[in-house]
């Protein structure tokens, strides 16, 4: 049985601009969360739920954290809370992503701004398993950057902005060239720059995190389809994704 | 013991409450949170003639205290839904209705005519009011004269009872309602989602990438409330109330407007379990309220 | 510097923000929240032709996001509010609207002759849209060749420019925009309240005294945004919007969406001051989303 | 000028069933508000403000007091207000009680109810001008009683509940004859209770308080009309009121 849990608020801090990283306790969730998958967090005033992307989970302590930007109302409201305050939730859902211990020696994360958080926990399970792990992250400018250090714990991480206020001047793309070896990738990140990921990565083997607007969050409602070549024609990002191989659908 | 149940042509509810169509798929999903058995009835996702696609998306956006979707009638289309849907909810044993939607009198028609020979289909739901498809479903919905031609031809294709889903975009309910209640429909539901729209700032260009969309939850209840007790002083046959519902005290308002059974739509995305949940405080307040049944409550927000 | 202002039909308007009809009165009680000569412009109370006490109470209830109204067009008449209330306002030098309503064409037409002969007024809003009045009101407002009609002779009766209010609670909202177009509107004024009820769970009946009331507030935005986005394809004539508007964000949603000035109503119930803090926003706002004019972003949501 | 003000939530506790005492800090209001005037709350999530009846104002601590029961949405998130927190408040609104310290020399206040809040600080600054004060107050039972001790320090105080689980068995109106003399009577509560009254002390002068649903709150909108015999036939209770002469208006 699906269930909506109740999670406690631990902390919320301003990481970076505008950006939000929040601990939230739940015992059975850290338990079961998997890199990919999301909360999808009611907001009070609110009539549609928030999907967040789980950032990292931590069976131990029970907490999991979310990372989030205030792009909205729902946002905004969300980087008030206080520790002590209940979130009501509907998760982990949807699918993780994907990893062949067998044939991924080497993995490479791709992570354009707030696109970057689901990379954090991947990449931690990655190195659990063994996995070398390369990391390269676009954010628009020095402000917006954040978890750079975190990233360097699992190996190679390079950063670009947009406009060159920290690390390389540009966008991720440009970056590609210079990792070197990687058996698949994992991408997560505005879709523009997904579909010049996905293009120019044509001939790897990829997976990659994909965002649209939800009604239900649990696959009833027909909100949140992208066209692909499966046979009913289209794929549910809030079930049968967020994660998808690159390819599968049409971007 | 307060008696929640409802009798309506082809239905006997066990309770008044169903989850509306398009707000429940085929009830796969919800059943990983609940048992469906615990439902007064189930109404399905519309079904077309073929399989369709739908609209591009983004397909929804929020308003205040409520949302706009341009779903636009994704579905399988009639046999798959016969064939893989229907026997799903089956097992559940609560009456289940189908959403009809068609481009055509014709499609009507045939979709009626599969779900007459189909097993477990108790009732049909004539969605004459889809605002989110180009051709067909609104013009059926705001026109009483074509409204009248698709009840009559697909009361006399099906001997499923028919309740026709009312569009709220109209200038006038009761003429509607008249039209398909003289063109023998069972029932009416309603109301549809009103039609609306929201602009993206950024973008410059209207969110939904089908520009409009239909308008659903709280915010559109007053509307929902005032169109029923209009038209419950109008019609004979019953009505299945929808709008905006999300809790029990809700439900009791549209039993007093006149509804005989309702359906909640939005409200199932905010809380998965609202159906249940509504259920079971509903004897409490028909009880706090003064009424020993669903059946005592309705219409009785008409003064003598 | 970003440019606010408008020049419609008889107004130039230094900004687009004016209180909306009935919802401000006559301008004296927040005249001492704040200094009006900072409003774009007023919109009085409805004018009718004799002192009118209106419906009993109550006379408004609250709905998720919205309220519901049936004032009943309570006023003292043309005659004393030309006497009364246009001087005071009058002191504020910001154009002046008077909304006229009536049971006839023959009382529209002697309001507007009557506000024609007053020095001060700069335009009429022709309201054929009122859902509160049992006679007269809403059948203009739905019904496009009596809309034509009262549109025709009020033009014929009076120099002022017209701006005709609309009715949403209508099938189809172009039709009824471009009759009063053809009639020889100056301009459109959109939405009026959508005809909604709340009912009482206690006293078992509805709970505004006239059982049905106009919705307005945040609420009813998406459908405003979606009529306004409609209409603006279809005639040439400005549109003034309203229906919901709580921030600067809101008013440029309307512009974009085609509305060349705007009208805030229950907003001003909520936050007294919201009128001019949303003036005071306004050029952040347009310019945060790439404007250097209002005039720049009216329509602008409507793609090449 | 009118103001809207912030005040600040010092206090707030239950003092009965469903009932409810708040202090509110603001120096201002708590110095210019009269017995008989309300506050226009506005409450996060609610579309219209809501009206409470000042039940006292201490100019000293800079506080106001006001009662309210939970009789809905809206004073029920007002229940949980917690101290430190903000209210967005019109007022103080509308006009006083009236009081001719020439003429009254004893007042009977009359309250039924949570009509009983805006009589108390009427009593305090009655007591406070050397008028003699009896209080009669009406509560459904036992459970509803609250701050009988308080009026009984101005004077005589006259209990009943209806269900005569505490004081007097019956209504307020059963008790008016044990009252002895008094020169003005001042009333606030159902309004069944006011047409009741108003027809029994119809040879007294009185002021009574009336409650109407609003909107603006402050006299542009026409929701809380009263009919009355005035030249406009109607009196509007959030600026013309909420206290009115007994037979001003028309109940
Ligand atoms: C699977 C998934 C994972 C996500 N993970 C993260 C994350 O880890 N951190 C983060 O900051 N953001 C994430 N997002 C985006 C996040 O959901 C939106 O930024 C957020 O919903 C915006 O809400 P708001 O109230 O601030 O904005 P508003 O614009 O006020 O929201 C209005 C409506 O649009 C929806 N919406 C707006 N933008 C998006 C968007 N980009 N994707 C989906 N719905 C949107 C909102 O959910 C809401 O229903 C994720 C989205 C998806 C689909
Ligand atoms: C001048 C005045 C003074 C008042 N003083 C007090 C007081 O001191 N203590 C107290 O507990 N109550 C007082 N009331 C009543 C109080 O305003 C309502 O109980 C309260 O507004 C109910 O809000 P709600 O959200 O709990 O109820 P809901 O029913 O959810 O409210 C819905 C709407 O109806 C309005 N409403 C409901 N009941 C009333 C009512 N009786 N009078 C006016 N509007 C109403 C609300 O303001 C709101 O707009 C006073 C009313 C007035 C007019
Ligand atoms: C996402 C979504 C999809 C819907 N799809 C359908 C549909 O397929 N057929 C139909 O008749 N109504 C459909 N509706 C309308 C609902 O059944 C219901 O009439 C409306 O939403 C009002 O109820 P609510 O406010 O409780 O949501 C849909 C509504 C939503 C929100
Ligand atoms: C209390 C109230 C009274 C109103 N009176 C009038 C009126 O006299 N004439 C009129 O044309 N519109 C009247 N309206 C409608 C408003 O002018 C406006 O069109 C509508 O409320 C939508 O705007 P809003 O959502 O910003 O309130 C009234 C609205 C309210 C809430
Ligand atoms: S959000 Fe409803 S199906 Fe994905
Ligand atoms: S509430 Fe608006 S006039 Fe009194």
């Amino acid at each position: 049985m699906k269930k909506r849990v109740d999670m406690i608020v631990q902390s919320v801090r301003e990481i970076a601009l505008d950006t939000f990283e929040m601990t939230l306790q739940n015992a059975e969730t850290a338990n079961t969360a998997k890199p990919g998958q999301f909360l999808y967090l009611s907001v009070e005033g609110h009539t549609l739920r928030r999907p967040i992307s789980i950032a990292d989970a931590d069976p131990e302590s029970g907490t999991v954290t979310i990372l989030f930007k205030t792009t909205g109302d729902g946002t905004k409201h969300l980087s008030m809370f206080c520790s002590g305050m209940n979130l009501d939730v509907i998760g982990p859902t949807g699918n993780g992503f994907y990893c062949d211990a067998g044939t991924v020696k080497t993995a490479l994360l791709i992570g354009g701004g707030i696109g970057v958080p689901p990379l954090y926990y991947l990449g931690k399970e990655l190195r659990k398993n063994g996995i070398g792990v390369i990391t390269v992250l676009g954010f628009q400018s020095k402000e917006y950057v954040f978890y750079e250090e975190m990233f360097q714990e699992f190996g190679k991480a390079y950063v670009a902005t947009n406009d060159g206020s920290y690390g390389y001047q540009g966008y991720v793309t440009d970056i590609l060239d210079q990792v070197g070896h990687f058996d698949h990738y994992y991408s997560c990140g505005p879709i523009s720059m997904l579909r010049a990921i996905t293009s120019k990565l044509r001939t790897h083997s990829g997976s990659i995190s994909l965002e649209e607007r939800m009604g239900c969050g649990i696959g009833a409602c027909f909100a949140c389809v992208i066209p692909a070549d499966n046979e009913g024609g289209y794929r549910k990002i809030c079930t049968d994704g967020p994660v998808f191989a690159a390819g599968e659908v049409r971007l | 013991m307060i008696d929640l149940s409802v009798d309506l042509p082809g239905l006997k509810l066990k309770n008044p409450v169903m989850p509306a169509s398009g707000c429940f798929g085929f009830g796969r999903e919800y059943s990983e949170f609940y048992n469906l058995r615990q439902l007064g009835g189930v109404i399905m996702k519309a079904a077309t003639g073929e399989h369709r696609l739908g609209n591009d998306t983004p397909r929804v956006a929020e308003t205040a205290s409520g949302m706009l979707n341009a779903i636009g009638l994704q579905n399988p289309g009639v046999e798959k839904i016969i064939a893989n849907e229907v026997p799903f909810l089956a097992k559940y044993d609560i009456p289940i209705l189908a959403n009809v939607a068609g481009s055509t009198v014709e499609e009507y028609v045939a979709i009626a005519e599969r779900f007459n020979r189909s097993e477990s289909v108790n009732a049909l739901e004539l969605n004459i009011s889809c605002p989110n498809v180009k051709e067909g479903g609104i013009q059926f919905g705001t026109d009483p004269s074509m409204a009248r031609d698709v009840t009559e031809k697909v009361k006399a294709a099906s001997d499923l009872p028919v309740y026709v889903k009312l569009s709220p975009n109209v200038s006038d309910i009761v003429e509607m309602a008249k039209a398909v209640e003289q063109a023998g429909a069972d029932g009416l539901s309603m109301i549809n989602t009103l039609t609306g729209m929201q602009i993206d700032l950024s973008r410059r260009k209207p969110l939904l990438a089908n520009q409009t969309g239909g308008l659903s939850g709280q915010a559109i209840k007053p509307i929902a409330i005032r169109m029923i007790y209009e038209v419950k002083q109008h019609v004979a046959i019953p009505i299945m109330g929808m709008g905006g519902i999300l809790t029990a005290e809700d439900v009791l308002e549209f039993l007093l407007a006149g509804a005989s059974t309702v359906a909640v739509g939005t409200a199932n995305f905010q809380n998965p379990y609202v159906c249940p949940e509504i259920i079971e405080v509903l004897p409490n307040v028909l009880q706090k309220y003064g009424f020993d049944s669903v059946k005592a409550a309705i219409g009785k927000g008409h003064e003598a």
